[in-house]
């Protein structure tokens, strides 16, 4: 069908009066393909939707071309309304003479409008219609870890309606609650039983997952049960795999003993029903090594309390800043110096070391500006939190990438909270970095949220062909496929011969990256095309 | 094309701030053009060099922020290829800096003047 | 896979200097994959080109063409419409595709636009690495499957040379694995180390680079 | 189903995102002329690097609810009476008179243009302001003091000027759910008067900083247009102290990013941070204050009074720990990193609704493990009207909020 263009231009309100629009129709109405060339005052309201819909019926156009303002205010508007008009949305193309020019520049600015709107002319005789249809997704999902945060997403899940299928590579549910006492501990059993009890809920225990295939609503999950190997699909994957904590000997001069012990050992002394001899004087130690973590703070505080409630020793902390940044943990700070604990802060890493079967710790303190020194009977060592076992080699199973410390994803605030690069899978909790309380169970409820919205409908409406390798040119070099951050592109058989790329709609995020890397220019990405491209730089400066 | 400044703008970050310039009233020299582009991995070496083979200027490639990219690399490929670009343009005898790339966020639009401004100086300086 | 980098500007200006209208030949396999001789990299040169020409106020009438291998003469026959209408050809295939271009047309000047250097594999993204020599004597079922005449520096048939570094690198450079290393750790897991204690005579060596490693430097 | 959404701010943006997405017609609630709250004027603290402050994550939210057909924005407006329960509330809202209808205002700029006030009674919109539209002050308009004067509704081409409105009352009923999300105030550091805010005009807090940044770039003293080379940032204005049992958790990373970008702007730049513990957790954060450990000095402790000095300096008398004294200083400016305090209107919508505040005087939340809870059913709390938070953790507990609101709706059904 022959290209037949209509043109609206928009003065908003009359108010771009640096551009000169009856000099810019004379210009444009000449062109070949333009059918016609409107002034509008204010496309952006009732008026002007009812004016670019008579005229593009009355008209037959096949090719919109808008210039006002920012695509960002009336790009989404135009789009439907072309819809509404039986157009093919990405048959519209717009040039913004508002924002980019009119305002943009002072004095007389009708030729660079001008240009602008040839541009947009220039890019609109080349634009393709981009067919939409609705793909059909898995509605279940998979969860890896059966700790806290794997349990609760799961349950959550289910009470909007998705099976969730929750994978432990224990033997039993529980994860790190399991360790946990005080109120955590006091959640497990009823958690774990909620989760049982739930029929929606697929629990497979003692199963790893070992490879992923596929994309989003149509994933291939290979996991292994004890000896057997199970493949199953699944619309999305959460990850709530977890951390360790572990105290690491660069980090602290002495080796755990019986009077140097980590946080975990102390939690057991303290559940013991009886102790030998309850120590008198206890210190803590942490900030040693980096300070990026919150859980240090968060578990001195909660032991020296408990230690200060159970034995009544003498607490002293060590640190360099008391980490108070999240919900309630000030309050705590609060009640441990109200309730004797001493808090010393350094600058430089205290000296460790052993005393006579006791533990002396040298430090300078900063507030007091004095050096003290200290004997304690049981010094309690900073532990970090890395990521669990294994998430390295899942990572790589899933070709996602990992931060400095190992942890899922790296920071990138576009992708933040819970999403990786990868369209549906997600990360939540501490396997993503050092959370509390508060920001773990907004992530475990944001990623139902979005899990609920990927898949609840059954469906996803995608855009058939918008990037799309040519078979024909296409030599199956695998570049694109190493270049695309959301692993959207692999290789197919066609007409039984030849291998080659092919992108999935479903996962893929429309950057164009593997169109620009394409060595053997095989891949075209309609709106953004080589051609449309070259097009737009082509028409700068002819008029 | 006469000596145009052609500026490649991912829709993600330069393309707002070049808007907000536009709201702000903050002015910059007439003769920039703006291509969105989706994101400024998007941009090839070919576009450049087809840019400034027609009569511009200078090119530039505006892309978020350093670890910012929403396609995780789409930015850094981009500073690679104008990289590439530049020396292809040295080779040929022409100013490499004629290319350039730059990370900036979409609420900054004082940014945005910058980067425009230093890229004019630049070519009038060469008298173009 | 023949690995190939294209020529320095100078040397490819000077060449096709004589002539105004010419074609720039791409070849749709190796060179395409490696990023060097593909549609992509003739439509850059091709810029290129006129970029240099037009500077000197001489533009460079350029005309662009990729077939999918130009080592085969059916399928370089296919351009002679446009190798017609020219006054020369620059061809950015491997050394193998210039030659059947300049056979095919034999009256017309075919020019090399790029330096064939080696037979090599992806390492990864933008990286090839040269594994074999093409020495024509293979003999890679003594050694595991590692080619000691390219992977060691010296090319040592009966390595390792002694100068080894620790964690088994190269003692010419550092950056690189010592290929006897590699050959000794491959033969372990096999269970082979006999072949280690095997002499084999010296080769009949023809001039080979070695190690090769061309790295692209755009993404 | 419908779902009020009070507060336009980034977790009630993102709140009203997330449940138009899943089906649900929302009506989003915001007090000003605008939406965006506070996080619309801060500035990108980008030096050579990113620093991830994540204010640039408001604008592209705020353009694509502006064209959500499913999200009615009621900007001008408050709850003033709520009714029913969970699943079937019925929501009274106020509009107070707008003057400039935002749905017919094209931002043309025409009315400004003959408006004949100094300063000009009408005013233009931020630059992401959603709506984009223009505003009419009602103590400078000529029209709405004397009814004098009209040029500005006889030139405006859309007839989006309307004078002589009332306030409007309207009921939304149907509303399945509410989701809170009003945000905080900012503290006024007026109310430590030995800080000098307010009366000297080199003391300034984080949040002008921002402002000054967002809008004019760079930053230079009122008083003598130069960039400042001494720079002092005072931590915990208004958290941590006997009135604020809390961490504000924004000012340690907003300070130190800030210090970053001055330091940059203006390399001959000293920045000194007084602080009681630094907050350095967070991803990626250490290794940003690793890096500038070295070119920020960081002083331990609050200092006790701050004055004016002479040639428009700030005196500011602390204790050198180390040497165990009283020091005075003089700096260029005094940033006082101001904390997030809970809004003073809180409890006026906490009447409405029926929920509790905590003792800081945040909204209570239903249990430890119900963050987004309250004691009343179908209200939920989004951002930091629940307690202080950054704009990453603003947006997922806006989208949290918007799941429980699903789930309770789910299931009541």
């Amino acid at each position: 069908m022959p290209v037949k263009m209509g043109i609206f231009l928009c003065n908003c309100g009359g108010s771009l009066k640096n551009i000169d629009f009856p000099k810019v129709r004379e210009n444009l109405e000449d062109l070949e393909d333009v059918a016609f060339v409107d002034i509008s005052h204010n496309l952006c309201l009732e008026e002007g939707e009812k004016a670019i819909t008579s005229r593009t019926l009355t008209e037959n156009i096949n090719r919109v071309v808008i210039a006002a303002c920012s695509p960002e205010f009336c790009e989404r508007n135009f789009a439907r309304l072309l819809e509404k008009l039986r157009l093919n949305p990405n048959l519209l193309s717009l040039a913004n003479i508002r924002e980019q020019c009119s305002w943009a520049h002072e004095g007389d600015v009708t030729r660079k409008a001008l240009e602008l709107i040839m541009m947009a002319v220039d890019k609109a005789r080349l634009l393709q219609p981009v067919e939409r249809k609705e793909v059909a997704v898995n509605k279940e999902a998979l969860v890896v870890g059966g700790g806290f945060c794997g349990m609760k997403s799961s349950l959550e899940l289910s009470q909007l309606g998705i099976r969730p299928t929750l994978v432990e590579r224990e033997p039993t549910l529980g994860g790190k609650l399991k360790e946990l006492e005080g109120f955590y501990g006091s959640q497990r059993e009823a958690m774990i039983k909620a989760v049982e009890k739930e029929e929606n809920i697929e629990i497979l225990t003692s199963a790893e997952v070992i490879g992923v295939e596929g994309k989003i609503g149509d994933f291939r999950v290979r996991i292994r049960r004890e000896t057997k190997e199970i493949l199953r699909t699944f619309g999305a994957i959460v990850f709530a795999t977890g951390y360790k904590t572990e105290i690491t000997a660069g980090d602290f001069p002495l080796k755990l003993g019986i009077n140097i012990i980590s946080q975990k050992r102390l939690a057991q002394m303290l559940q013991a029903p009886t102790l030998e001899a309850s120590p008198e004087t206890i210190g803590f130690i942490f900030d040693l090594s980096d300070e990026n973590s919150r859980f240090p703070t968060l578990a001195t505080l909660n032991n020296a309390l408990a230690v200060k409630q159970r034995w009544g020793s003498e607490v002293y902390v060590f640190c360099k800043n008391v980490k108070v940044d999240s919900e309630g943990v000030e309050k705590l700070y609060r009640e441990a110096r109200e309730k004797g604990v001493m808090f010393l802060k350094f600058d430089e890493n205290p000296k460790i070391s052993a005393d006579d079967g006791r533990v002396r710790i040298d430090a300078g303190d900063t507030l007091l500006g004095e050096e003290i020194a200290l004997t304690c009977d049981l010094v309690v060592a900073e532990e970090k939190l890395l990521p669990a076992e294994g998430t390295e080699g899942l990572s790589s199973v899933l070709k996602i990438r990992t931060d400095s410390q190992g942890f899922y994803q790296e920071e990138n605030v576009h992708l933040y909270p819970v999403s990786s690069e990868r369209k549906g899978i997600f990360f939540v909790g501490n396997c993503r970095g050092d959370l509390d309380l508060g920001r773990v169970l907004a992530d475990i409820s944001s990623v139902v949220a979005i899990v609920h919205e990927l898949l609840s409908p059954g469906k996803i409406m995608v855009e058939v062909e918008r990037v799309k390798a040519d078979p024909q040119k296409c030599v199956a070099c695998l570049t694109c496929i190493r270049a695309c951050p959301h692993r959207a592109i692999q290789l197919v058989q066609i007409d039984n011969e030849k291998v080659v790329a092919e992108i999935s709609q479903l996962a893929c995020d429309k950057c164009g990256i593997c169109a620009a890397i394409c060595p053997a220019k095989a891949i075209k990405f309609e709106g953004y095309s080589d051609d449309q491209i070259l097009a737009q730089i082509e028409a700068i400066g002819v008029s | 094309m006469n000596g145009e400044i052609i500026a490649f703008c991912c829709e993600h970050s330069a393309y707002a701030a070049a808007d907000a310039a536009g709201k702000q009233g903050l002015h910059y020299p007439e003769k920039l053009r703006v291509i969105r582009v989706p994101c400024a991995g998007r941009v090839d070496i070919i576009h450049m060099l087809k840019a400034l083979e027609e009569g511009a200027a200078a090119v530039l490639v505006l892309g978020c922020e350093d670890g910012l990219c929403q396609h995780l690399t789409g930015n850094v490929r981009a500073k690679e290829r104008v990289k590439y670009s530049g020396m292809l343009l040295t080779e040929v005898g022409i100013d490499g800096g004629r290319v350039g790339m730059f990370n900036l966020a979409a609420n900054a639009p004082h940014k945005f003047i910058k980067i425009i401004k230093e890229m004019n100086e630049r070519i009038k300086k060469q008298g173009r | 896979m023949i690995v190939a980098e294209r020529k320095p500007m100078e040397e490819i200006l000077q060449m096709i200097a004589p002539y105004k209208k010419v074609l720039l030949a791409g070849c749709g396999t190796c060179v395409a994959i490696c990023w060097t001789g593909g549609e992509k990299e003739v439509g850059i040169l091709s810029s290129q080109l006129r970029l240099a020409r037009g500077k000197e106020g001489d533009k460079t009438n350029t005309v662009e063409a990729t077939v999918e291998r130009q080592c085969e003469k059916e399928m370089v026959e296919e351009l002679r419409d446009k190798v017609e209408g020219v006054e020369a050809v620059l061809s950015l295939a491997c050394g193998a595709g210039i030659q059947t271009m300049a056979e095919v047309f034999e009256d017309k000047p075919v020019f090399p636009a790029v330096n064939t250097t080696f037979l090599g594999s992806p390492e990864g993204e933008g990286v090839w690495l040269e594994n074999c020599g093409a020495c024509g004597d293979c003999f890679l079922d003594r050694t595991g499957g590692i080619c000691p005449m390219v992977r060691c520096a010296k090319g040592i048939l009966n390595g390792p040379c002694g100068g080894t570094r620790k964690g088994g690198k190269c003692e010419i450079d550092p950056d690189k694995d010592c290929g006897w290393v590699l050959i000794y750790r491959r033969l372990e897991k096999q269970g082979r180390l006999d072949l280690m204690r095997k002499y084999y005579p010296p080769k009949n060596f023809r001039a080979v680079k070695r190690p090769g490693k061309m790295k692209a430097i755009k993404a | 189903m419908e779902i009020v959404v009070i507060g336009g701010g980034i977790a009630g943006i993102t709140s009203a995102l997330e449940l138009a997405n899943s089906g649900f017609t929302v009506h989003l609630i915001e007090k000003e002329a605008r939406i965006g709250g506070q996080a619309a004027s801060f500035c990108c603290k980008a030096t050579e690097v990113c620093s991830k402050c994540s204010a640039c994550l408001l604008p592209q939210r705020l353009s694509e609810i502006a064209s959500y057909p499913q999200i009615s924005i009621l900007t001008n407006s408050t709850v003033v009476g709520v009714n029913g329960k969970l699943g079937n509330f019925q929501v009274e809202v106020c509009q107070k008179p707008q003057y400039i209808s935002p749905k017919k205002c094209i931002a043309c700029g025409m009315c400004i243009e003959v408006c004949p006030t100094m300063p000009k009674a009408i005013q233009p919109p931020p630059p992401e302001a959603v709506p984009y539209s223009y505003s009419i002050g009602e103590s400078q308009c000529l029209y709405l003091k004397r009814e004098e004067c009209n040029l500005c509704r006889e030139i405006c081409p859309t007839h989006a000027i309307i004078f002589g409105q009332k306030p409007q009352r309207q009921k939304l009923n149907n509303v399945g759910a509410i989701i809170v999300a009003t945000g905080f105030d900012v503290f006024n550091a007026r109310e430590i008067g030995c800080l000098g805010y307010g009366r000297y005009p080199n003391v300034l807090t984080g949040f002008d900083l921002e402002r000054i940044f967002r809008n004019q770039g760079s930053l230079k003293l009122s008083s003598n247009a130069k960039e400042p080379k001494k720079v002092a940032f005072i931590q915990c204005v208004g958290s941590r102290d006997e009135n604020h049992g809390y961490c504000s958790q924004v000012c340690c990373k907003y300070a130190m990013r800030l210090a970053r970008l001055i330091t940059y702007q203006n390399p001959d730049a000293e920045v000194t941070i007084f602080y009681i513990d630094l907050q350095t957790a967070g991803k990626g954060f250490a290794q940003f204050y690793k890096e500038y450990q070295e070119s920020i000095r960081f002083i331990r402790g609050v200092p006790i009074e701050i004055s004016e000095a002479p040639s428009d300096e700030v005196e500011v008398k602390f204790e050198n720990i180390a040497e165990g004294r009283v020091e005075r200083e003089n700096f260029d400016l005094v940033t006082l990193s101001v904390g997030i305090a809970p809004r003073k209107d809180s409890w006026e919508l906490a009447k409405v609704l029926g929920i509790n505040l905590e003792d800081d005087g945040f909204f209570d939340i239903k249990g430890p493990l119900n963050t987004t809870e309250t004691n009343v059913d179908g209200v939920f709390l989004a951002g930091a009207c629940q307690s202080p938070k950054d704009i990453p953790d603003s947006i997922a507990h806006g989208i949290s909020a918007a799941e429980r609101a699903m789930e309770v709706l789910q299931r009541c059904q």
